[in-house]
């Protein structure tokens, strides 16, 4: 496919995950408002916000790095989802899977978290450190399971290339990673919680304890963009996810129930649990997750 | 020539004439008695020049009856040398004893005279009786001149050496006796042609007290216990003298009188108490707090080793110049440091801190002479144990090569103990050479310049003639270290030009870009990094002025250990390296113990490479390309102490505890080339030396253990511990210093995999990592050089103050931790792929994982010092030196260039790859996508995508919105609170303490603990060990006693 | 403790040691022995073989002798040096008749043992007894009168002069007779058992005499006039 | 049997082993000293007895018609002992006397110095 | 055959007397006369030196042996102590 069309279809795609990330973020409000008894915000209520923060009068930054961290915030969620083939085989939504394997997708993945980090301890408040000290603390800890299944999964398939472990997965359900290798999956799904930052792993943002922190550190088209970020990231993850476990999706709406499913497995958990500290968060994924990823990895060793 | 009789007679002639020509005045004799030893000395000389050049040696018969019946002497090579040696010496000695006289008397000179004349009579006489006539004079002669120093110890030393000896030459004279008895004669080698027909019972008891009384004359354990006394309480000058002649001669007279003993078990015999007597005494030595007894315990342990090796030289020439060899460095590096003792006369160790700050001749010199006696390259000392080590490993004679390596380390721990005071900055306390005369230090400098000349001419023929670049940076950092009037800032550009003009002249010249070839790729490597430090160096000033002297010695020595096609060019390069590496790092402000330690462990390592490259020697193999014949058991036993070496070398977990105060506290401008280039080597030891050798796999239990895969391992805990150890770090350089050795950790993973692929990954991290490590540790050196402090907590929001800094660490980090755009990615990127390739799956995990904790440190640099708040002491802090920024520059641009287009290293190390697996291990297919069995990456394709996503998203913010405005950190009136005073702000201390109470139970750092304990078990039985010596003059003689009756015992009284 | 270990360890030695007397059993003339008996008195014409031995074939172990003993006397001379302390004046001096004894006994003594050392090659003695008999000699003067002024200048004249010579008859040998301490061209060998035979060996003994006998003197004199320090220092 | 100089050896050997008798065992420095005088008499006894063979005469040509005959000369070397120990004792005596001189003059400096003759007070430089 | 007619009288009298002497000089407390034993252990060996028709080494062991030796153990014993303290 010629470069001029595929730029033009990704643009599209990224600005279909975007609206899909903002849409999903309502709805999961949504739905932990009513399992807590309250009516919660309207689903439509991201795309509001993004609105406001794009018609504000004033902006303030505080120098080179408010500029940075947004845009490597968005960037990072854009470029992961640009890396990552949404449906395999129609070229229109493969973006520019072919310029870097998994590996550059999990890479990709700290891009966005060192420009957040970068950009919130500019301002200069200690609270924000605290927050980025907890984040990167807990990133590194989900980050073990994951590379675990990770390895797992690649050494079943044999190769880095996203394309072709979808291709494996083919031929109905039974062949998906899911079945195939399932406690590789336990590993990824369980650090799959840690990545979105929901309870009980979102002690990161905690609301209630860091008032300043980046929703408040940034505004006008610094937050928007940030926001942009953290919706793209979202889908991103969960396409990612979709391709590794769900043997990826023949088509668009067949992407899109798989993908909700993932990011309702995170939503679900989160709305039972309560919030873990940071060393717990750590221990936890140090524990049973990595546990069942060495088990995956020792697994794939035996059988071949 | 002049018949060499003379040399005894004229001297004897004028000692007696000495108390007469004293009449005439004291100068005429004192000038009477140096020409004679002139005279003596020259005669030796010409003698020993015409033997070199063949002429005969001389047989001389005394009372006109040649031998059995008369008493015969024999001048050749040897005893030539050792007359030289003697006079030298003595001549010395007399220009330094005539300023330490407390009564000044004739009766000094005469006894130093005649000590002289027994002493070579000694060397020539082929007769037993005359031997034991001679013994007897130059014994007197000792125990006269003994009384020269301070009144109480020196008499009661003396009598206990006295004492000793009478029960000596008893023992002797007995001896002597009943051999005459038993063979009617009493000329050596009569004698020792008729002994073997001797069949009577007895012969061994008589043989055995001759022996016991010469060894109890040569005081080797259990018997040195007055030799070390009269080191304690004796005149060191006067001990110089000593060590020079008597101790030589009686050497000498051991060997000749051992060729009355055949078969194994006295061979055995000697051979055991003489490497005893080595390991003992040096063990002993380490719990020394009195420098002069420590010298004491360690002349013992030299004269061991040479007693040691007697039986051995019988007919193998390798042996016999290794013999030589460590005589000849042993006196002058003894003499040596005993005159500088006697002039600084600083009793306990701690006194000689900041040793001679006065005499720059003299600080040289004691440096120079204790890595002479330590068996350091250049000095002959080292080619003596080399040759000694291929001669024993030749004869595969392993029980002795073991203990020779253990005694040695022990030795480099007290002598460096001691270096680490001398080190240490010159304060108030420290002595020097005061209003020395000349004729005192004449002897030093003579002895350290010998020793000096002699090592370096012999270091010249080894790498590859002396054009070869590695020889001339050396002797041009030699000119540097010795000419202190030259600026240090000059001292920056020569060592800029000449490792740019050999760089370059290496690229200019045929055969290619040398990085097609492992040993270019490293030279490039090491070039490329002094390059960098010395351009950085026109900026950053440094304390010491001989640092660029060393710093050339040094890249001297890398390029030597790298281009030299044999071993023992490799060996001498790695030592060389060392020891001027450990100089460097001493120079830090509080470096000398860091570098004590850094000594220590590099001294080990040295050791362990020894030993596996003694195997190679063993097996017949002197040439590096030799190693791939090895095979069986040779391989994995030569294998693994050369990569045991090469992993202490590299610090991995468990021996790493010396890395981080190394390079923490080595001069800043020095830390990068340590990190960066230094620890390197030893990758290059692993990729050349230990890579050749096809090391069969373990069978153990579990099936076949390849050791590269334990080796990969090794390498993996290394990147995990370290890393993860840097997180908790408080100082900058030492989370530095931990990240650099965790980086290091992942190269050695990438070439354990030993496929094309993992090499490939290995090389390019080995150029990364000196890129970003080397932008991160200058950036760094930056900071630290304007604010003064290393401590996080005392930084803090440089940004606005230091953007170049700032802008070199955030692409620093950035590379190290792999994030996408930059190099840093490839290089993990090549690594998983090779990892995932071999099939290691689980090593591949914790690989990953701890790529990930990297992330956490990289974040934590950057944040400390360059985000959160600024201080108001720093509020006027200037940008870091124009000349260090230019480096850092240089740095990014290599970084740049390896991230848009990694081709350009990529495709030299295809075919250097190729050339050594002979498959290239990636495809370049279409000159832009790398692709493997695994896995593909474009990375201009990520660059542009990640370029054009910053322009878009910049214009977003910069356009969409309104035009934002700049509020200052303090006015954070938006963020809905006002933060109290800016100190409390800077949220840098404990920055991840919940990540370290997670961790918790495995950060208890475990190595630490285990290396004090084998300090405190070697420190325990040394203390035990020098118990046995009471200083009681009776429990000496006991020990005589016992020691022939055990060694009687023992069956050797036939 | 350790005087029993000290004990039993010399006990252990003696037997050591007497396993060797089969060995010192009497066997006959080793070879060189057999030819200094033989050829001996023919190779210098001197009469007391033992002589010849300890002055020709072993000459130089004779001169390493005379180097020891001038190395011991001026070593001794060398460790008590410190002049520094007073000299402690023995109240008591000899009695008449030591004194008388010892100016009347003197001369005789002196002649007796230059008679040993001029004699040493054809009658038992030589340099070293003959040299021992005049410093007793000296001794009788000593104990006579401590302070008795001893020719300290004609005694190291005496010393030294004889000591090079001794040396100077070594370097004629071999200036001469080809070899060190050679007895061949300085001196005839004389006709057998008359004063001036067997070559140069009187000469030497007689500057062996000399030189012995000046030392030792030496000695006596410096151990008896050392410094005493305050004794309890 | 015969005659042997077993009464000699055994005499000397006496001699040599009460010298290191005194020398390890007595405290006095003197007593030490003058333990290996004894010791070095003892040696010098054992070498002489060592050449002395029974029934001989000392070496001295004391007959002068022997002095022409080349026969007469071959019968004296049956007659006489062997001169070579004799010469080596003469030499060992000396430097026996030479170092006892040396060690007395320690001895009185040592005195002089540590007001005692204790060899145990003399053990101050150890370990 | 006893031991008296293997060895003459006399020489089996003077080695006793050599071994007492010596013994004397080891056990004695008084310096001075363990120094005259020493010099009659040097008399009776250069004595026992005639026996062994070594008449040089005997008059040596005599005049050096006994005489000078015995001199300067006396001057030595002079210039410090005469009686073997006795200490623990």
């Amino acid at each position: 496919m010629p470069l001029l069309p595929k730029i033009l279809w990704s643009l599209v795609g990224v600005l279909g995950a975007l609206a899909y990330g903002l849409a999903i973020g309502g709805i999961i409000r949504k739905v932990m408002a009513r399992i807590q008894g309250r009516i919660g915000p309207p689903v439509w209520q991201p795309y509001l916000d993004l609105g406001k923060n794009l018609s504000l009068r004033t902006a303030t930054h505080h120098g080179v790095m408010s500029f940075i961290a947004p845009i490597f915030r968005a960037g990072g969620g854009i470029g992961l989802y640009l890396l990552i083939p949404v449906v395999v085989g129609v070229p229109a939504l493969e973006n520019f899977s072919f310029s870097g394997d998994l590996l550059m997708a999990m890479y990709f993945m700290f891009f966005g978290s060192l420009g957040m980090a970068l950009g919130a301890a500019e301002a200069g408040h200690p609270h924000s450190p605290i927050g980025i000290s907890r984040g990167l603390s807990q990133m590194t800890a989900y980050e073990l399971p994951f590379a675990l299944a990770v390895v797992a999964l690649v050494a079943q398939t044999g190769s880095f290339s996203i394309h072709e472990i979808v291709a494996a997965q083919q031929g109905g359900w039974l062949h998906w990673n899911l079945i195939q290798n399932p406690l590789a999956a336990v590993a990824a799904f369980l650090a799959f919680l840690g990545m979105n930052m929901y309870a009980p792993f979102n002690i990161v943002g905690a609301p209630q304890e860091i008032p300043v922190g980046p929703p408040t550190e940034f505004n006008s088209q610094f937050l928007s963009l940030l926001m942009v970020g953290r919706a793209t990231f979202a889908v991103a993850k969960m396409v990612l996810y979709m391709d590794l476990f769900l043997g990826g999706a023949t088509s668009l709406p067949e992407a899109f129930v798989k993908t909700f499913l993932i990011y309702f497995w995170s939503v679900f958990v989160g709305a039972v649990f309560p919030r873990f500290r940071t060393e717990q968060a750590i221990r936890f994924f140090l524990g049973w997750p990595t546990v069942a990823g060495v088990a995956g990895v020792l697994l794939v060793m035996l059988n071949r | 020539m002049v018949n060499p009789i003379l040399l005894i007679a004229v001297s004897l002639g004028v000692a007696f004439l000495l108390p007469v020509v004293d009449r005439l005045g004291r100068g005429v004799s004192r000038t009477v008695h140096l020409l004679t030893l002139a005279f003596g000395m020259l005669v030796s000389f010409r003698w020993l020049a015409a033997l070199a050049a063949g002429a005969q040696p001389a047989r001389i018969i005394t009372g006109g009856w040649p031998p059995p019946l008369g008493i015969n002497l024999f001048f050749g090579p040897l005893e030539a040398a050792l007359a030289a040696l003697a006079f030298t010496t003595a001549l010395v000695a007399a220009l330094y004893l005539a300023h330490h006289e407390q009564v000044p008397t004739v009766k000094s000179l005469v006894i130093q005279l005649v000590l002289v004349v027994g002493a070579v009579g000694l060397i020539m006489t082929r007769d037993l009786f005359n031997t034991f006539v001679f013994l007897e004079i130059t014994g007197i002669g000792t125990y006269a001149i003994l009384s020269f120093g301070r009144e109480r110890e020196s008499l009661e030393s003396g009598f206990k050496y006295m004492a000793l000896g009478s029960v000596a030459s008893i023992f002797i004279l007995l001896g002597v006796a009943f051999l005459y008895k038993l063979t009617g004669t009493l000329n050596l080698d009569d004698m020792a042609g008729r002994l073997p027909a001797v069949a009577v019972a007895g012969v061994g008891t008589v043989l055995l007290l001759l022996l016991v009384g010469l060894m109890a004359e040569l005081k080797l354990f259990p018997l040195n216990g007055p030799a070390i006394d009269i080191y304690d309480g004796g005149e060191p000058g006067v001990m110089a003298l000593l060590v020079g002649t008597t101790v030589n001669a009686v050497l000498f007279t051991f060997f000749k009188v051992l060729s009355l003993y055949r078969g194994d078990a006295w061979a055995l015999a000697v051979s055991t108490v003489g490497m005893v007597t080595f390991v003992v005494a040096n063990l002993l030595a380490i719990r020394q707090t009195r420098v002069r007894r420590m010298l004491g315990y360690s002349s013992s342990a030299q004269l061991g080793l040479l007693v040691f090796l007697l039986p051995f030289v019988r007919g193998e020439v390798v042996l016999m110049s290794a013999m030589a060899l460590l005589l000849l460095n042993h006196t002058l590096a003894k003499a040596g440091l005993l005159w500088l003792a006697g002039l600084h006369g600083g009793e306990r160790l701690e006194d000689w801190r900041g040793a001679f700050p006065d005499s720059v001749a003299l600080r040289v010199s004691l440096g120079a002479l204790i890595l002479a006696m330590v068996g350091m390259p250049p000095f002959p000392g080292f080619w003596g144990k080399w040759q000694a080590l291929v001669g024993l490993a030749r004869s595969d004679a392993w029980p002795w090569i073991v203990p020779l390596l253990v005694g040695s380390l022990l030795e480099l721990v007290y002598y460096f103990g001691w270096y680490r005071h001398i080190l240490e900055p010159a304060g108030e306390g420290s002595r020097g050479a005061g209003r020395a005369a000349f004729a005192e230090v004449a002897g030093i400098l003579l002895f350290a310049g010998t020793a000096l000349a002699l090592g370096v001419r012999m270091t010249a023929g080894i790498w590859g003639g002396p054009a070869s670049p590695a020889l001339l940076l050396g002797l041009v950092g030699l000119v540097l270290l010795l000419v202190r009037a030259i600026p240090v800032k000059a001292g920056a550009a020569v060592s800029l030009a000449a490792t740019a003009w050999i760089l370059v002249r290496m690229f200019l010249s045929g055969g290619g870009c040398p990085l097609w070839n492992v040993q270019g790729f490293f030279v490039v490597v090491t070039l490329g990094g002094a390059l960098v430090i010395s351009l950085a160096g026109l900026g950053l000033p440094v304390e010491r002025r001989s640092f660029w002297g060393l710093f050339l010695i040094l890249v001297g020595s890398i390029l030597g250990l790298i281009t030299s096609p044999s071993l023992l060019g490799f060996f001498v390069g790695w030592e060389l390296m060392t020891w001027s590496s450990y100089l460097l790092v001493s120079q830090g402000r509080k470096g000398t113990r860091p570098g004590f330690l850094y000594m220590l462990f590099s001294g080990a390592a040295g050791f362990l490479i020894l030993g596996g490259l003694m195997v190679a020697e063993g097996a017949g193999v002197d040439a590096i390309g030799g190693l791939v014949q090895l095979g069986g058991g040779a391989a994995l036993a030569a294998w693994t102490l050369v990569a045991a070496g090469f992993a202490v070398k590299v610090a991995s977990l468990g021996v790493h505890i010396w890395a981080p105060d190394a390079y923490a506290e080595s001069p800043d401008l020095f830390t990068p080339f340590l990190s960066g280039v230094i620890s390197k080597i030893p990758i290059f030891g692993l990729a050349v030396v230990a890579a050749r050798i096809a090391a069969p796999s373990l069978h153990t239990v579990a099936g076949a253990l390849e050791p590269v895969h334990v080796l990969a391992w090794v390498g993996g805990l290394t990147a995990f511990g370290m890393t993860l150890l840097a997180v908790f770090q408080e100082d900058a350089k030492r989370l530095l210093a931990y990240s650099s050795v965790g980086q290091v950790g992942y190269i050695v993973a990438a070439l354990a995999i030993m496929s094309p692929l993992g090499w490939t990954a290995g090389l390019w991290h080995v150029v990364n990592h000196l890129l970003f490590k080397g932008l991160l540790f200058l950036a760094v050196a930056g900071v630290v050089y304007r604010t003064g402090t290393r401590r996080f907590a005392d930084m803090g929001g440089l940004i606005t103050r230091m953007p170049v800094s700032f802008v070199s660490v955030l692409i620093g980090i950035i590379a190290l931790s792999g994030v996408p755009p930059l190099s840093g990615f490839a290089g993990k990127w090549l690594l998983y792929e090779a990892l995932m390739e071999r099939g290691w799956l689980l090593l591949t995990a914790a690989l990953m994982f701890a790529s990930v904790i990297a992330f956490l440190y990289c974040f934590r640099l950057i944040h400390s010092i360059f985000l959160g708040q600024l201080k108001p002491e720093h509020r006027e802090l200037r940008e870091a030196p124009p000349a260090l920024l230019a480096a850092q520059v240089l740095l990014m641009a290599g970084i740049m260039v390896l991230s848009v287009w990694p081709q350009a290293l990529l495709d030299p190390l295809q075919r250097l790859v190729g050339a050594t697996f002979g498959a290239a291990g990636l495809e370049l297919e279409g000159a832009l996508t790398l692709t493997t069995s695994f896995g593909y990456f474009n990375a201009v394709a990520i660059m542009t995508l990640v370029a054009v996503l910053f322009v878009v998203l910049l214009a977003f913010l910069l356009f969409a919105g309104p035009r934002s405005k700049k509020i200052r950190q303090l006015d954070i009136v938006y963020a809905a609170e006002v933060p109290p005073p800016p100190e409390e702000l800077h949220y840098a201390w404990a920055f991840f303490k919940p990540y370290e109470r997670a961790f918790a139970p495995i950060l208890r750092s475990a190595a630490t603990a285990f290396w004090k304990g084998v300090g405190e078990v070697t420190g325990a039985l040394g203390e035990a060990g020098r118990r046995i010596y009471t200083g009681d003059a009776q429990t000496y003689m006991l020990y005589a006693m016992l020691f022939i009756l055990v060694l009687a015992g023992l069956g050797l009284a036939g | 403790m350790k005087q029993i270990v000290a004990v039993v360890a010399l006990a252990t030695l003696a037997i050591l040691l007497w396993q060797l007397a089969p060995i010192a059993m009497p066997s006959g003339l080793g070879v060189v022995a057999q030819h200094y008996a033989e050829h001996g008195v023919q190779d210098n014409r001197g009469a007391n073989l033992v002589t010849s031995v300890v002055v020709n074939y072993r000459g130089f172990d004779t001169l390493g002798e005379v180097t020891v003993l001038f190395l011991s006397v001026s070593g001794a001379a060398f460790v008590l040096r410190r002049r520094t302390g007073l000299e402690v004046h023995e109240p008591r001096r000899a009695s008449e008749i030591v004194r008388t004894g010892a100016r009347l006994l003197f001369a005789p003594i002196v002649l007796f043992g230059t008679y040993i050392f001029v004699h040493g090659h054809l009658t038992p003695g030589g340099g070293f007894q003959g040299g021992a008999v005049v410093a007793s000699g000296v001794l009788l003067l000593l104990l006579a009168n401590k302070d008795h002024p001893l020719p300290h200048g004609f005694l190291s004249w005496t010393e030294s002069l004889s000591g090079l010579g001794f040396v100077a008859a070594g370097l004629a040998g071999l200036w001469a007779g080809g070899s060190f301490l050679a007895n061949r061209g300085i001196l005839p060998l004389g006709t057998w058992n008359q004063l001036f035979s067997a070559g140069v060996i009187p000469v030497i003994y007689t500057f062996v005499g000399l030189k012995v006998g000046s030392e030792l003197a030496t000695l006596l004199d410096v151990m008896m006039h050392a410094a005493d320090e305050e004794v309890h220092q | 049997m015969m005659a042997g100089n077993e009464l000699y050896v055994g005499t000397a050997i006496g001699l040599i082993v009460i010298g290191f008798v005194a020398v390890l065992t007595r405290r006095n420095l003197l007593k030490i000293v003058l333990g290996f005088s004894i010791a070095d008499t003892g040696v010098n006894l054992l070498i002489v007895s060592l050449g002395w063979l029974p029934g001989r005469t000392a070496p001295i040509v004391d007959d002068p018609s022997m002095f022409s005959d080349r026969a007469a000369l071959a019968v004296n070397a049956a007659r006489v002992v062997d001169p070579v120990p004799q010469a080596l004792v003469l030499t060992a005596i000396v430097i026996g006397v030479g170092v006892t001189a040396l060690m007395l003059a320690y001895v009185i400096r040592l005195y002089a110095v540590g007001g005692t003759l204790d060899v145990r007070q003399f053990g101050r430089l150890k370990w | 055959m006893d031991i008296v007619t293997l060895f003459n009288l006399e020489d089996l009298l003077i080695c006793a007397v050599i071994l007492v002497a010596a013994l004397g000089a080891v056990l004695h407390r008084n310096l001075l006369a363990a120094v005259v034993f020493a010099g009659v252990v040097s008399l009776a060996v250069s004595y026992l030196f005639l026996r062994l028709s070594a008449p040089d080494v005997a008059m040596t062991e005599a005049a050096i042996g006994a005489g000078i030796t015995t001199v300067i153990f006396l001057i030595a014993v002079r210039r410090t102590e005469e009686v073997e303290r006795e200490e623990p």
